[in-house]
């Protein structure tokens, strides 16, 4: 996460550059967004030039394709992938670039190249709660367990639980997580069989509704249960190493052993001295990581033919379906980025030396 | 106090700030003094009254945002190179920790051959262990062999502050600014450390611009030369050491004087205590009006000490300053007083009375 | 006017500590840290008692292990640590507990009732994430249950007067929201909280500067005079011993070398290492002194010498002192030393006075 | 205080024979952190099998139906593939491609995050409140997918265009680290003396910072090794980088895609590119252990 905050106080010779500007500009907030708008905005970019002007792009294939394979004239060829691609292929660029930006803002992401009429917005409605449902529990459950793991770690320095535990954390965050999930499938589907992968396949059960039903979520969790095992393996092992050592460096503080002559249980001690301060620095990195899970997805739902955004996204790269390809990348960008707007809030929430000089 | 050859180096209303935010904080505000060749200059001051910050800008390493820096007479920045190369070499900076003063990797003797070979000051190798060991026994770490080939990690703190002047003694420097060079040693090694440097100022006649919060301390160093005490950026007093110490003129250093315990109980438990009217320093974000000591100060007067800021030399006696208007009047210095602080004490009087 | 003529008009206010009952008493007190390249002595023997309203100053430098002694009394100590010795607390109703023999459970409902404790560096001795009020709380709520029940809201304002803070600006704030100066008189403040019979100050004074350093002087001053607290000063600072102490102990390499009257120790020292601690600290008052230092490093606590632990450093060093290491002689009434030529050192340092 | 271990020639050889004796001590301190040298030790191998294995083992790729999915055997070592085909010496011949885009990744984002991390900390105002705002934008941005966009659009081709792309976005995370660790070296006393000194900024630079900082770099280039390996199996699984023949990855991408995975005897044949990625990746952070001791000043030449 990319709090700029924790650079050190800028000794730079003071200079009478607009103060109301500065003021607006050192608000915590404020700059946060701004920077989120801007990496949004840069990602857009990006696709529109990779998608328009790089030589061969796809707009170009795709219209070669309609001309050789359905014999259509090249002007008509070009009105077709116009629509498609939302975008006026004759105006000159920047004209295009505006347009193409314009459509972006009002969720006018063209339609889908293969399945037509089909436009990428709802594509993305349709698959983008699988994501964030098995991602987030994911994150949410991987973080947890590394921080109590963590810190129990650090309380049993040097026992054995802790040499098993630390082993477990690097190997697992050494291997790569869909190595991992190839495994789970490999020995619990197939040589232990213990689950039945074929059934697990998609993110529901064919015949289940979603509706906020018993059935709907037992079936869910069930299709997700791999997916977020993955997950989890992947990330837990950075969080538990992170908080071992952040809450030994704490347990040497003096405020803790302040707190323990001042007679304060175990437990108090460990949760509101211990546990919150030694967390803090896993914030930041937690916001890094969501960047890290949500593109791992592509591979994860490929895996275990999820269908969540990313498993979308492979299949309109592996189709050269570029308006959805361009749509979902964007979205999962914005996904990203804002969940790092939100890691940086409760950061800042949580940290009061951060919070008040934020307002200052 | 052998003649030396050193250049003379002048603040002329020398300022230094920084920008926090969106508001900009004067660390050092509006100090002048000229420090001459083979004179030892202290000054003493709590935490953030900007002297470290004025030692830094003394040694050329940190330059100031408002006023002059003069080195023999002229202004750094209008120094050509050569003399900028001169003036770089002349003065020399020691540093307050031990542990963070000397490069962990390096071992000693590579430490101190480094300027010694950069600048070409010794040719050939017997000549650079020679100069080598002559500067360890100069700072008293005998045999000169066995320190040389060690790590810092291998040397206790008063050792490494010990090899840290032999550093600064490499390019034979006019000028040594010592940070804080003994506060993180124990107080029983102290005193050879500092007999040590006065050693060193009389036999080779260097400069010293000594900085240090316990005035004691500075006391022993600076006998012979002057003290200067700085308060939330400005030098609020300056003058010969026994003079501001036995008869200190500015309030904050009398309070100063009187808050010091010292290690003898009858003495200490029965010294005159001087009550402060708050016991708190402002911020230097939001520094009270006029005076910045008036919010503490015993001798405070409405009007006339929270109006304009009193300069440096408000108070003057043959080289003694002092910035306090009270303390003016009492001198018989009214004059000196601006005519806006006059009349705004004036006022207040009337309304008292 | 040199220093030693001044004790001839020997007002002195504290002249002889009052005689309070016993409120501490530590006998035959070792503690050792196991490390990879051996165990650290970091305290070899020590015995020492403290009355009701009586101030302790305990005086040593890098290598004396003046702060494992005072974390020791509480316990306080890391786990590679070990124990040995009794460390007895008289409580207000005459029950004797020996700390070194508590369990957990015992011990904390022990620490902050009897013995309370102020840290060097403030800054991090208070939770940054955490108010000072909640600080408050939780002192208060770790103790609840043993009975000590009182309106905290009002305790605290009153605790945090007596310090000279502003109450309903300091409870709400948080510990980097403070100057130095108010974090440690918060700690003062949460140290009285429970009205021990014991505070223990480990260099209080160390990290502050010298108007701040006055203020908690002074209320350390009331806290002693008013409420008759038994205090131990743990610290490198002798001023601060000759300020607040009534009794004064020089510490060297784990042990108490010499231990006294504050009169006694500061006029008539009998250690050569108390000596050599009053001719190197530079003082305000008078001119110039010449000061010197004590020569060599200070002791490293895992290779100790035979014999007397300061032979390496002492002027005074005779065979007997390189063979066997000296027990505490009484060398004046109530004034202890651990020296075998303290009659030489004795001699030397009157006949200096007297110049 | 802890005397000089070994006794030394008389130390007045120049600086030369002082760096060649401290190399020698430092290769020494590899070997006594025993996870740290165990982790090394895997590496090297797996490094010579791979770069020297091909040159003694020629490439044999004749399929044999009537021999797949054979268990490990003494023609076979590691078993046959669903072709018949010997999976050790794919193994083997298997190593170069993803190595090279792995190391030469990683070599593009330590350059690009040192440089431009000294760069920010050396300068500071705008430029490195630009720089530090571009890592921070680059590190929000999901790689994977931006990576697989890149892929399905540009055609990659060739480990140089697969690592180049890789090592363009790995560089923030390390460079963020480098910064920091420049600031604080930066601010260090003894920088400010040889300031002082006017020792010149290449001898700052080199000799009093950079050795500082050897450590964290080597340390940070081994995580981006394993982290520019990541991506790039990862693209080869997802068939979107046309990598020809056959390395680890296409391996696993065949067994997966191939449904080798449901034949429960064909183990062998997929457990064998997941294990050695895996193993040298272990490998290369137990190293980190040794790194770390390596450079740690107290250790290195105490």
């Amino acid at each position: 996460m990319a709090i700029s905050q924790e650079q050190p106080v800028a000794a730079r010779p003071a200079r009478a550059s607009a103060p109301a500007l500065r003021r607006l500009l050192s608000n915590f907030l404020l700059r946060r967004v701004l920077k989120a708008l801007f990496t949004i905005w840069l990602m857009a970019s990006i696709t529109f030039i990779l998608i328009r002007l790089i030589p061969g792009s796809p707009v170009d294939v795709y219209i070669s394709n309609l001309v050789l394979q359905y014999q259509i004239p090249y002007i008509e060829a070009r009105q077709q992938a116009a629509s498609l691609f939302s975008l006026d292929l004759d105006a000159p660029l920047g004209q295009q670039y505006f347009e193409y930006l314009s459509n972006l803002v009002q969720g006018d992401l063209g339609t889908s190249l293969v399945t037509r009429g089909t436009t990428v917005s709802t594509l993305i409605l349709r698959y983008l709660p699988w994501t964030l449902f098995s991602v987030g529990t994911a994150l949410m459950v991987s973080f947890t367990l590394g921080i109590l793991l963590g810190m129990l770690m650090a309380y049993k320095r040097e026992t054995r639980i802790d040499h098993v535990l630390t082993n477990i954390a690097s190997i697992t965050s050494a291997i790569p997580d869909y190595l991992m999930g190839i495994l789970l499938v490999v020995w619990l589907g197939v040589q232990w069989s213990l689950v039945d992968i074929t059934a697990m396949r998609g993110s529901l059960s064919p015949g289940v509704s979603p509706g906020l039903n018993f059935t709907f979520i037992r079936d869910a969790l069930y299709h997700a249960s791999l997916p977020i095992l993955t997950y989890v393996l992947g990330t837990i092992g950075l969080w538990m190493l992170t908080m071992r050592s952040s809450t030994e460096s704490t347990l040497g503080e003096d405020y803790v052993t302040v707190a323990r002559a001042r007679g304060l249980r175990g437990g108090r001690i460990a949760l509101a001295y211990v546990g919150r301060n030694a967390s803090l620095p896993l914030f930041t990195q937690f916001a890094i990581s969501i960047a890290f899970v949500v593109g791992g997805s592509l591979l994860i739902e490929w895996l275990f033919v999820y269908q969540g955004l990313g498993y979308v996204l492979y299949n309109s790269i592996q189709q050269r379906d570029y308006p959805v390809m361009q749509g979902v990348f964007l979205m999962i960008t914005t996904m990203v980025v804002i969940a790092n707007l939100l890691a940086d809030l409760v950061y800042s929430r949580l940290d009061p030396r951060i919070r008040i000089a934020g307002r200052e | 106090m052998s003649t030396s050859k050193g250049s003379p180096i002048q603040f002329e209303h020398v300022g230094r700030s920084y920008g926090v935010g969106t508001q900009t904080v004067r660390a050092v505000d509006d100090v002048s003094f000229t420090v001459e060749p083979g004179e030892t200059l202290c000054l003493v001051g709590e935490s953030g009254c900007g002297k470290s910050t004025t030692g830094r800008m003394v040694a050329g390493l940190l330059d100031p945002t408002e006023g002059r820096v003069l080195y023999g007479g002229r202004q750094v920045e209008t120094l050509n190179d050569q003399e900028r190369k001169r003036y770089r070499r002349a003065v020399q900076i020691i540093h307050q920790d031990p542990y963070a003063s000397l490069n962990p990797i390096r071992s000693i003797s590579q430490t101190l051959s480094a300027p010694l070979k950069h600048h070409k000051l010794v040719n050939g190798r017997t000549e650079l262990r020679n100069r080598l060991e002559e500067l360890m026994t100069l700072v008293g770490l005998t045999p000169p062999g066995d320190f040389l080939r060690k790590y810092p990690h291998q040397l206790s703190g008063g050792q490494r502050q010990r090899v840290s002047v032999a550093r600064a003694l490499t390019v034979e420097p006019e000028f040594i600014v010592a940070d804080e060079p003994v506060s993180m040693v124990d107080v029983s090694l102290r005193v050879s450390l500092l007999n040590m440097m006065l050693e060193l100022q009389s036999e080779l006649g260097v400069t010293f611009l000594f900085i240090t919060h316990d005035l004691a301390v500075a006391k022993h160093f600076a006998w012979e030369g002057r003290l200067g005490v700085m308060y939330l950026g400005r030098m609020v007093e300056i003058g010969l050491t026994p003079k501001v110490v036995g008869e200190p003129i500015h309030p904050y250093t009398k309070s100063l004087i009187s808050a010091l315990p010292e290690p003898d109980p009858d003495l200490t438990r029965n010294k005159e205590r001087i009550r402060l009217r708050s016991l708190d320093i402002p911020s230097l974000l939001e520094l009270p009006p006029g005076c910045t000591f008036h919010p503490r100060c015993p001798y405070y007067e409405e009007g006339l000490c929270d109006t304009t800021r009193p300069a440096e030399d408000t108070v003057s006696l043959n080289g003694r300053l002092a910035a306090c208007y009270v303390m003016a009047r009492e001198l018989g210095q009214e004059d000196r007083i601006p005519e806006e602080s006059r009349r705004q004490a004036k006022l207040h009087e009337q309304r008292a009375s | 006017m040199a220093r030693n003529e001044r004790d001839e008009i020997a007002t002195g206010s504290a002249a002889t500590p009052p005689e309070g009952d016993l409120v501490l008493s530590v006998e035959n007190l070792v503690v050792e840290y196991r490390t990879g390249r051996g165990p650290v002595h970091a305290v070899r023997d020590v015995s020492f008692e403290l009355r009701q309203g009586e101030s302790l100053a305990l005086i040593g430098e890098s290598g004396s292990g003046k702060t494992t002694l005072g974390l020791s009394l509480v316990r306080l100590l890391p786990s590679s640590a070990r124990l040995h010795g009794t460390i007895t607390f008289y409580s207000k109703d005459g029950l004797q507990t020996d700390a070194a023999t508590l369990s957990e459970e015992e011990l904390r409902r022990f620490r902050w009732q009897e013995c309370a404790m102020v840290f060097q560096s403030a800054l991090n001795a208070l939770n940054p994430v955490m108010r000072i009020r909640d600080h408050f709380k939780d002192t208060y709520k770790a103790h609840q249950r043993d009975g000590r029940t009182f309106d905290l809201d009002e305790r605290s304002r009153e605790v945090l007067k007596f310090v000279q803070l502003d109450a309903s600006r300091v409870l709400k704030a948080y510990p980097h929201e403070l100057s130095g100066g108010m974090r440690q008189r918060v700690m003062i403040a949460l140290g009285l909280l429970l009205e021990p019979r014991v505070l223990i100050l480990d260099e209080p004074t160390t990290a502050l500067d010298v108007l701040t350093q006055r203020a908690i002087i002074e209320v350390l001053r009331r806290l002693k005079e008013e409420l008759g607290f038994a205090m131990i000063f743990i610290s490198h600072d002798l001023s601060l011993a000759a300020e607040l102490a009534d009794r004064v102990a020089t510490t060297y390499a784990g042990r108490i070398v010499e231990i006294g009257d504050v009169q006694q120790v500061f006029y008539h020292p009998r250690h050569p290492y108390t000596l050599g601690l009053l001719n190197a600290v530079p003082t305000l008052a008078g001119g110039r002194e010449d000061l010197t230092s004590i020569p060599g490093t200070p002791p490293d606590l895992i290779e100790l010498p035979a014999g007397c632990k300061f032979n390496p450093r002492c002027p005074f060093a005779t065979d007997r002192c390189y063979e066997d290491d000296p027990p505490l002689i009484e060398v004046a009434p109530g004034q202890l030393a651990a020296c075998w030529n303290w009659e030489t050192v004795g001699a030397q340092w009157e006949e200096g006075r007297t110049q | 205080m802890t005397t000089a271990t070994q006794r030394q020639a008389p130390s007045s050889m120049g600086d030369r024979y002082e760096t060649l004796r401290g190399m020698g001590s430092t290769l020494k301190l590899m070997t006594n952190n025993k996870v740290g040298f165990a982790g090394f030790l895997v590496v090297l191998i797996i490094l010579v099998v791979t770069f020297i294995g091909p040159l003694i083992v020629p490439f044999d790729s004749t399929a044999d139906v009537s021999q797949i999915y054979q268990p490990p055997s003494m023609q076979h070592l590691l078993g046959t593939d669903s072709a018949g085909r010997d999976v050790l010496i794919q193994i083997v011949h298997g190593g170069r491609d993803i190595l090279i885009v792995g190391f030469l990744a990683a070599f593009v984002s330590t350059t690009i995050a040192v440089t431009l991390g000294s760069l920010s900390a050396f300068i500071g105002g705008r430029t490195d409140s630009l720089l530090t705002w571009i890592a921070d934008m680059v590190l929000t941005i999901p790689q994977l997918p931006l990576l697989a966009v890149l892929a399905g659009v540009l055609r990659l081709n060739g480990q140089a265009a697969v690592a180049l792309v890789i090592g363009l976005l790995f560089w923030p995370s390390l460079m963020r680290a480098v910064r920091a660790q420049a600031l604080s070296l930066k601010e260090r006393d003894y920088v400010e003396s040889a300031r002082a000194l006017d020792l010149g900024t290449p001898h700052i630079v080199f000799r009093e910072i950079a050795p500082n900082m050897a450590g964290y770099i080597a340390i940070n280039f081994t995580l981006a090794v394993t982290g520019a390996m990541y991506a790039s199996v990862g693209l080869i699984l997802l068939g979107l980088v046309p990598l020809s023949g056959t390395n680890w990855g296409v391996m696993i991408n065949l067994a997966w895609v191939g449904g080798a995975i449901f034949f429960p005897d064909s183990i062998w044949y997929i457990m064998a590119p997941i294990l050695i990625i895996a193993i040298f990746q272990l490998g290369l952070v137990a190293m980190n252990r040794s790194l770390v001791e390596m450079f740690d000043p107290r250790l290195r030449r105490g």
